[in-house]
Formats: structure tokens, C-alpha cells, sequence
């Protein structure tokens, strides 16, 4: 077991970078997520750690070793690919006993040890099928364990959950959060699903166009983005431009929000739609016109038009109402529900 | 257009279908008649090939048993092929381990070198390889130019650019993650390649090996400068047979040829499906 | 192993990778050797090809320009290449439609017969059409048995099973709910063929074009027996000429040839990656 | 425009029903959307009704017209794909005027129909376009568009968002939804997304097995779910087996709880995750502990476990707490929050 250093690493293709200055410290038995949209470098950064790819600069440290130099076979890193990647001419037993024996494991160590890992993933008695003749969510569990039973000093996971259903997802991304806490080995996760992210991670590194934008745990990366990608990439929001009066923020079109907690220099607010309070029209708040209301079954999404001429996003519990398009009711915005930001833009 | 797409009942529609099926039938069989044609030759009984025949019998592939010609042919095309083909795969597999996975200038170039059998004459490879040979042949004193190795020289040519051919097609068609998790687990490249890569596409291997055997074993135009008294390969002692006679010999001797190869293929095809492969 | 992957810096590791690269290029040269010797024979000065050369000239271009039989060869060759692969593509596409899409028992019997021309001998091929043709030219009176257009007959059994091979991969490859998407727009089988399915494998149809031209081109074996005085098709000339002398007129002929294949290969290679179409 | 009527529809494959007896009333111009996981034989339906599929038994009718025999270039539908099935040799253009020159429509009738297709779907100026210079949502205007410009009777749509990432999912659902509404074509949507299918349909039929299990719309499917299939299939649902008395649902365990609305008969009850309210430990409601809390930003996922033993999943809005594993709590089941069912089992 080992923590991770990343530091200042760069991958650059001809003139274009992929990835650009990425220094990350992954402590020691840490879940950090690496989580972006498609080509924002996540996983170009997971194979440069992995020594599949080499960096254009900086360096890749497993505990005290420097490894920006090694060739990927004598990193002891475990492996999980989105696509599985078991070896499809060896059985279970067998593609769980590779990393082992290239390691000259015993034969009697390498068959406790393949059936304590078979064991682990909850697939006793599988040992003797070929990948070919089991399911996507077994046959990446039987990946799982393959990555494991080295005892590798880091765990990659390469968007290990994209190929299955959402239901096995939900499941699979459960059991591999109790077994990396089990093990307590030091994990890396890519992926691009933000539900995925928050569920799993001790902490979460967004990546936008090689670089990180913010690293933090779900919470403070969900509560408090540091800007308008990371606001929008983690969760959905609505942006207003303003300024900030002293506690009050001030929409372009002279919305006065109170807002708590709200530094001076901020020039955009961030409401997220579930922290939107819906109430009778005349009540209390912002005044507001329905534009289009869609049932979703737990709850609505509106898309509501403010006096302002502003439109506001809500996501509302289903409550029993029946909300329509061009009904009047009223918006209310705690003040612990409003972000402010400074976009520098 | 579809097995399964609802298809229209107007009587120009079902016409028009009917039609379609006809001119598929005649061009299957078309490509079928050479097969039919030489069998049935095959069994005629009269010396002359007429239709409607005189008759059927075996004879032929008696007489064909005891020409020596053609026995000592066709041991020699065997050897030949079988040669050619395990040299032509032992020296392709790096290579194309090579072209698959590398990446360096003039990759493409390299990939359409391997055209090359296909646009210089066969003969004249032959030719300028007896040339060649009897060249080394005065410089060293070794008997080259008349030996059955000078026609395995030759046949490298045609089973290596096929193997390399087949065996690249077949590595860039293996998923690169299967290969990375080998070497995250701690294989070395070599270690990968012979544990993982290999096993994976042995299918491809066999098909090589079966189409190079096949090409080699069926060549005429690059043996025929090659070949000397003693050392003749099967298809030109048919050639020099067919010079001197035609009868239904031959044809049985083709027969022969094809349930040979036919069932190479068969067996071929249980473990891949070399019409995709090749 | 990957062009990507970080290698090791053993001194093992280094010299293992050298040792691979210089095998791989000993392979590349092996291949690249007949299209060098040729291209450097035709070349030579002197009349008896020797190391190291008399010295170079042009003049073996000159006299093959001056032979009768060779020009003539050439044009027949190219005659017959194009009318064989012209009928091929007619016929082939669709039958091809029928194979790719239809679904009717025996399917893939039918596209391991298009194998068939690997595995009867060439040569027999050849011999057999000669004694058809003899026939139906006792029976008739047609001049077949002597005319290109019984070279023609007999390469379109080369051609054909290529096309149909090709032409019918090609349109496993289509992505059928592009034709479905046509379908129902209101287009019958037909116009979604001519219109959309078509035009969508396009470079497959050169790719088989070609393809059925260069192995009509140089086939030797085939039309063996079905040339004729004044119809002889240029391999043919050549092994002809070979036959009497053996001089570097032929390999100048071979790099004329070599550059008009070469041009077209590199001309559809634009269109379509014909190293992945075949 | 036209209704369409299906009538004991199915489809075996030797001795395998794809489809097994579906028999649905499409109102003209109403938006129908067919739900179910893979496999359940919602697509083999739509190509029955396109004309690729030839049914086993029953029939088609479009309006008064029984299609069932009628080869697909003749039923006069628009037909959308998941993967768009544009003509990539033809422009954006030429796409759309296919079907108008199939119909032998004039030159200059074809170019006013085609802009204003285009323009319908927000794609003017784009004309000229090759489809492989586009974005995937770009390209699946492009497919709408000619599908429309025929001006079909009904509308058919095969898991139309499935190839686009989450965000332009949700905005093109929003622009079909408003272009069928518009055009008021009779259409049929098929999809596993139950987002989606919530979203935008008037009615759903839900189907497994090949079978149509319930039809309706979406707040009936989602508050009173004919079975377990259908009540775990368009969102999460917790399950109970017991008894009804009286208005009070009886667990296995001895729980009671009042149901409103409850029938006799019933040895089920349904509780949505987020139909149970989280209040302080001792509060009125169920005792129970959390065995998970998952942090996702919005809300929380619990897994509780009851003093019966049972387990209950629960999603709840953040409110600013942090829920752990161990902590003791109550939670809340309102009477209207519990659906009781036969599972006839």
C-alpha cells in the first residue's frame, strides 16, 4: 500500500495537450475520483499513472518510488478496464492466477489465494467457466479480483462501471466502495458520471481540457464549485450575472437575493434547481410563471420564468400537486441556498 | 431486401424477385462448374473426352497412381509448401508483431509493399530468382539452382507477404486492453505475446498456415524456372502431362488435389471462419 | 509492444527490441527483393545478366517496344482484364445483394464455394474449359476454342468469385437501417439499392474492380491452353519469350507492367484502403 | 393523420415470442411511448408496425388502412433511428427531400418543404452540409426533419436519444415533445429510459416478456403500478409482502402500517424511496437504523433497517445534515405514501 503523487504531469501530442500541468496527491489507502467530460484527460492522466502512456513532463510517485520510468510490468499496479479485458482463452481461476504466477507464486499459495479473491468478489465456484459464458457485471468482478489477489500497491479503475445496466451499476459501484474500504488500498477511478463519482469517492478531482479545476470531497465540491464548470458538471444549476451589496446579490436585471455567506468581487450567483422552494402564488418571495412543467415520477422539473424576465430551473419533490404550464406561483431561494462566484471572465 | 422486411405483392414485385434469384442461381452456378466439370471429367471411361461420355469408371485414377511424374510431383509440392509455410510463419509473426504494434514512418508504405506479389509477374520472379541462383550458384559452388531449396526460396515469397498480411489484420483486430492488463499484471512484452497474444489469435495463425500451404502448393509461374529433373512440383508435371496428352488422367489427379485441400479447408473452417479471416 | 507504452531500459530489454526491429527489416527486404531485382535487371547493359552489371541503359525498354508478340500480349491482356471484370461486376452485385441479404439454407456452403477457384488447379481449369469449348465448337461451329473470347469465359471464373466476395462483405458491412430509414421513406428494394446502397459501398466496387483486373491480368495457368497464334495473352508472351531467351527484355516488360498495376492499385488505395477491402 | 390499432400482435421465432399477444389503441395524435428493459420486445413491436418485422399473428391498421401486409415503402411513416441512419453520400438537404422525391414531389415544392423542415428543427443554414460534418444531435434533427417533411401518417421513434451524452438528451426530448405537439402526429416512441419515457409521453405502455403489462399515464404508472415489474421498472420502490386489514397493511414481521386507499386482497405493499420522510430518532413513525448513507450531491441514498428487520431504501433532498452509518432514526410513512397490490404469486 502506498499514496500517489502526481506531479506537474503533461502529455502533449504534436502541438496539442491532453494533458496539461496535473499535480494530485492520492493519499495512502484514498478513493480519489477523477471525474470529467469526454476528453478533458482524465483517463490519459489514469495511463500515464499506469505507464501505458509517457508523460511529456513531470513525474508519477507510488509511495516513494519514482516510476515515470518504468515500463508498466514492474509498477504492481492493478487494473480495471470498462471493457473487462479478461483473457478470453483462460478460465476464471486462470485469469485470476496470471498476475500471480508471473510473479512464481507457488502452486498451493496461488490456489488459496485465487479462491480468498473469487471469494472476495462473490464468485466461489466460478473458477472453473470462461469469461465468454458469464455476465458483463460478473465477468467485471472476476476482473476485480484479478486486480487484487497481486496485492498491488494502486488500484486503476478505467470507467469500470460504463458497460453494465443502471441497475447492476448501482450495485457493482456499492460493492467495489465496501471492498476498496475492506483492502484499503489506495484507489484511482475514472469516469465521467457524476452520480457515479459522488457515490464512491473520498474525494473528487473535476478535469476540464487537461486540467483540474477543483479537488475536494463530494460535499464541497457540490455545495461550493469554485466555478461555473464545476457548478455544472457535478449537479445542474442556474446562473445569474450580478454583483455582490453587502450579504445581497444583485441580478443584472436588479433581483435583490440575499445571500449568506457571499464574498465581495462575486459576479455570478449559482442556485442549484433542488434548493428552490415552491409556494402558493402571493406567498412570500420571487413571483414566477410555469413554462414548462414535466412529471418524472419522484418529483417535477419546471422551468420557471422570474418578473425579471430570469428563468429559473427547479427540481420539486412530488408533493401531489399537479403543476401546469403558465400557472403563477412563487420561488422562494433560502439564503443558504445561493453560491456566489467570480467567473473572472 | 430483407429476410425479414414485409415485401410487396404486386405481381411486378414478386416477378422482379424471381428474376433476381434466377441470375444468383446461374452465377453460383458458374462458379461451380469448374469444381463439377473436373470431377465428372474424372470418371469418363474413353481415352477421348466427348459428351455425352462413353462411360464411367475408375480407371484413371489408377492410371494416374502409376505415373511416376506425377507421384514424385506431388510429394515434392508437399514438402515444398510445407516448408515454405513454416519458415514464411516463423519470420512473419515478429514482423507482424512489428507492423501491428509499431508506429513508425512509412507504416503505410510497408503495409502496401505487401501488394507486391500480386503486381510483379509471377514468372519473371521466377525467372529473375534462377538468375539469382545460378549466379550464387557459380560464386559458391552450391547446387542451388537445381535443388528443391531454390524452389522454397522462391515460395517464401509468396506465403510471407500472405502471413504477414493475415497475421497484422489479425493483431490489430486484438482489444489492446486485454494485452495491458497482461502487462499491469507484471508480463513482459515477450511474456504478453506468447501467453496472451498468440492463444488469442491462433485462429488467424491457422489461417495463414492453411493459405500459404494453399497458394504454394497450387503455384505454377514462379516454380517453372525452378524446377529440374526429379524435383518437379505437382502443377508443372500436370503441365508437362497436359503438353504431351490430354485425358481424363489429369482430372483425376485434380480430384485427388482437391479432396486434399477441400478438406484442409473444412477442417480450417471449424476453428475459424476463413472466408472472414482470409 | 505498444508504440505508447513505457519500455523498459534494461540492457536485455533494449537488445531484445533491436534484434526484433532488425528481423522485421530483414523480412521488408525479403519481400521488397523481387520488385528491386526486376526494376535493376531491366536496367542492365549487357545481354547476360550478370554481378556486378556490364553497366545500364535503357535499351532492353526499346527492344521489348519492338516486340510484336509482347505488344500484342499486352493488349489482349488488357482487353480481356477489362470485359472479364466488367461481366464479373454486372453479374456479381446482384448476386451479392442475394448472398448478403437473403436468408435461405446452405448460405454458407455457398460463400465457402467461392473458395473453389484455390482449390481446383488453375491449370486443369484451364484444360477443362479447352475441351468444352472444342466441343461446343464441333457442335456449333463458333471459332470459340481459338478466341479471346474463350479467355474471357474462362477468367471470369477468376473474377467472379473475387467480386462476389468482396462486393458481398462489403454490403454485410452496410448498416441496414440506413436502408431502412429508405424503405420507409417510400423507396421500393430496388431505387433504396440504386440509390442508397450503392453509392454507400462504392469504393468496395472499385476495390473488386481492380482487384478482378490485376488477377485477371496476370493469370498464366487459365488461359495456358486457350491461347491462340495472334490471341496470346502477355504472361504468356512472356513465358513464351523466356522459353527461347533469357534476357533483360523481360524485365523491362515486367516494370511497365509493375508501374500500370502499380498506378492503379495506388490510384484506388485514394478511394479506398484496399489493404483492409481484400 | 391517424390513430393506430394493433391487434393481438405477435412474433415468434421458431419456437421463442419475441412479441406474445400486444394490443394497443393509439389515439391520433397522441404521443405514446412503449417502455421496457432489453429484450422485452418493445422494438420488435415498432418494426412490426414499420413493416420490417412480417407478425406472426394479428394485425396493423393505421387510421382505417389494415397495413399488416403492406410492404414498409408503402405504410407512409416516419421512422427515427438511434443511430440517426442518415445517407452519409447525400447533403443534409438531399437527406430530407429522399422521401419527397420517392413521392414525386416538385423541385420547387421539395426546397420550400425541406427549409421549413429544417427550420422546424432549428437547423437553417445547414443545408449544404455533409451528415458526417455534424454533431450527433445535430445529426438527429436531421433525422427528424426527414422524417416529418412527408408529413406521415404516424411518427415512429426507436430509442431516438439513446446515442447522445445526458445534457443534449434532455434538450432534444424537450424539442420533440414540442414538435409533436405542434404537428399533432400520431407517435410511438420506444426507449428503456424511464426519464425519458416519463417525459415526454402522454401515455406509456409498459411491456415485459413481450407482453404489455400496463397502460397509462405517466403519474398513474408511477402512483399505482399494476405489479412489481412495473412499480420497480419506472423508478426504485420498496417491497413487503403481508396482508391487508382494514385500511392497515400487515408485514410478514408484524409491522402495521395504515395505508390509504388500500384494497382488500392485497399481500403486497409498494413504498417509493422517496415517499418516506427522516425525522430524529424517537419521533411518531418506524424506529430504524441507517446500514449506508450515500452523499449525491442533491440528496441522500439510506439504506435503513427497520426493528422488524426489513430493510427500507430511502431518498431524501439535502437539507444540510450528514448522515452516517449507526445513526438511529424514524422514518415517516404518510397513509397515501404505501400502494398495496395482488402480486397474484
Amino acid at each position: 500500500m502506498a499514496g500517489i503523487r502526481i506531479e506537474s504531469l503533461a502529455k502533449r501530442y504534436n502541438a496539442v495537450s491532453a494533458v496539461d500541468g496535473v499535480t494530485l496527491d492520492v493519499r495512502d489507502g484514498e478513493f480519489l475520483v477523477l471525474l470529467g467530460p469526454s476528453g478533458c484527460g482524465k483517463t490519459t492522466t489514469l495511463r500515464m499513472i499506469a505507464g501505458f502512456v509517457a508523460p511529456s513532463e513531470g513525474c508519477v510517485r507510488i509511495g516513494a518510488r519514482d516510476v515515470t520510468h518504468e515500463p508498466p510490468y514492474r509498477r504492481n499496479i492493478g487494473l480495471v478496464f470498462q471493457n473487462y479485458a479478461l483473457f478470453p482463452h483462460l478460465t476464471v481461476e486462470e485469469n485470476v492466477a496470471f498476475g500471480l504466477r508471473r510473479r512464481r507464486v507457488g502452486e498451493a499459495a496461488i490456489r488459496t489465494r485465487v479462491a480468498t479473491a473469487l471469494s472476495r468478489v462473490k464468485l466461489d465456484g466460478f473458477g472453473g467457466r470462461y469469461p465468454r459464458a458469464m455476465s458483463g457485471g460478473q465477468q467485471q468482478r472476476v476482473a476485480i479480483a484479478r486486480a487484487i489477489v497481486i496485492e498491488p500497491d494502486v488500484l486503476l479503475l478505467d470507467e469500470p462501471l460504463s458497460n453494465l445496466d443502471a441497475q447492476l451499476r448501482h450495485d457493482v459501484r456499492g460493492e467495489l466502495r465496501r471492498l476498496q474500504t475492506e483492502l484499503g488500498i489506495t484507489t484511482i477511478m475514472v469516469t465521467h458520471d457524476q452520480d457515479e463519482a459522488m457515490s464512491v469517492a473520498d474525494r473528487l478531482a473535476v478535469m476540464e481540457k487537461g486540467q483540474v479545476r477543483q479537488v475536494g470531497t463530494p460535499s464541497e465540491i457540490y455545495r461550493r464549485p469554485a466555478d461555473r464548470f464545476v457548478a455544472s458538471f457535478v449537479g445542474r444549476a442556474n446562473f445569474y450575472a450580478g454583483r455582490a451589496e453587502r450579504g445581497i446579490f444583485v441580478t443584472a436585471s436588479g433581483l435583490r437575493l440575499p445571500v449568506a455567506d457571499l464574498a465581495e468581487g462575486a459576479d455570478t450567483l449559482m442556485i442549484r434547481p433542488e434548493a428552490v422552494g415552491l409556494r402558493p402564488a402571493g406567498a412570500d418571495g420571487l413571483a414566477a410563471t410555469v413554462e414548462t412543467a414535466t412529471y418524472l415520477g419522484a418529483g417535477w422539473e419546471l422551468e420557471l420564468r422570474l418578473a425579471g424576465g430570469e428563468r429559473l430551473s427547479v427540481v420539486a419533490p412530488d408533493a401531489g400537486e399537479h403543476w401546469r404550464q403558465g400557472q403563477i406561483l412563487t420561488a422562494h431561494v433560502a439564503p443558504t441556498a445561493g453560491v456566489g462566484m467570480r467567473t473572472g471572465s | 431486401m430483407s429476410g425479414e422486411t414485409i415485401l410487396g405483392r404486386r405481381p411486378v414485385e414478386i416477378l422482379a424477385r424471381a428474376a433476381l434469384r434466377a441470375a444468383t442461381a446461374l452465377v453460383l452456378a458458374y462458379i461451380a462448374m469448374p469444381l463439377a466439370l473436373v470431377v465428372w471429367l474424372s470418371f469418363m471411361a474413353g481415352e477421348i473426352m466427348v459428351v455425352p461420355p462413353e462411360g464411367y469408371s475408375l480407371r484413371w485414377y489408377g492410371v494416374a497412381w502409376n505415373q511416376d511424374q506425377l507421384r514424385s510431383g506431388f510429394v515434392t509440392s508437399l514438402w515444398v509448401a510445407a516448408v515454405a509455410t513454416t519458415l514464411g510463419l516463423l519470420v512473419t509473426v515478429p514482423a507482424s508483431f512489428a507492423l501491428a504494434r509499431g508506429r513508425f514512418p512509412g507504416r503505410e508504405a510497408v503495409l502496401q509493399l505487401l501488394m507486391s506479389p500480386l503486381i510483379v509477374p509471377g514468372i519473371v520472379i521466377g525467372a529473375s530468382i534462377y538468375v539469382f541462383l545460378v549466379q550464387v550458384e557459380i560464386e559458391t559452388g552450391l547446387p542451388l539452382a537445381g535443388s528443391a531449396w531454390g524452389i522454397v526460396v522462391a515460395h517464401l515469397l509468396l506465403t510471407v507477404p500472405w502471413c504477414v498480411r493475415l497475421v497484422t489484420a489479425n493483431l490489430v483486430g486484438v482489444n489492446r486492453s486485454v494485452e495491458e492488463a497482461a502487462l499491469s499484471l507484471g508480463a513482459s512484452p515477450l511474456v504478453t505475446a506468447l501467453t496472451v497474444t498468440l492463444p488469442m489469435i491462433w485462429p488467424g495463425l491457422v489461417a495463414a498456415a492453411v493459405f500459404g500451404f494453399v497458394v504454394s502448393f497450387g503455384n505454377i509461374e514462379v516454380s517453372l524456372f525452378l524446377v529440374a529433373p526429379g524435383q518437379t512440383t505437382l502443377p508443372i508435371a500436370i503441365l508437362q502431362y497436359l503438353q504431351w496428352k490430354i485425358d481424363p488422367t489429369i482430372a483425376a489427379v485434380s480430384v485427388a488435389q482437391i479432396v486434399l485441400i477441400g478438406a484442409a479447408l473444412v477442417a480450417t473452417s471449424r476453428i475459424t471462419n476463413l472466408g472472414k479471416v482470409v
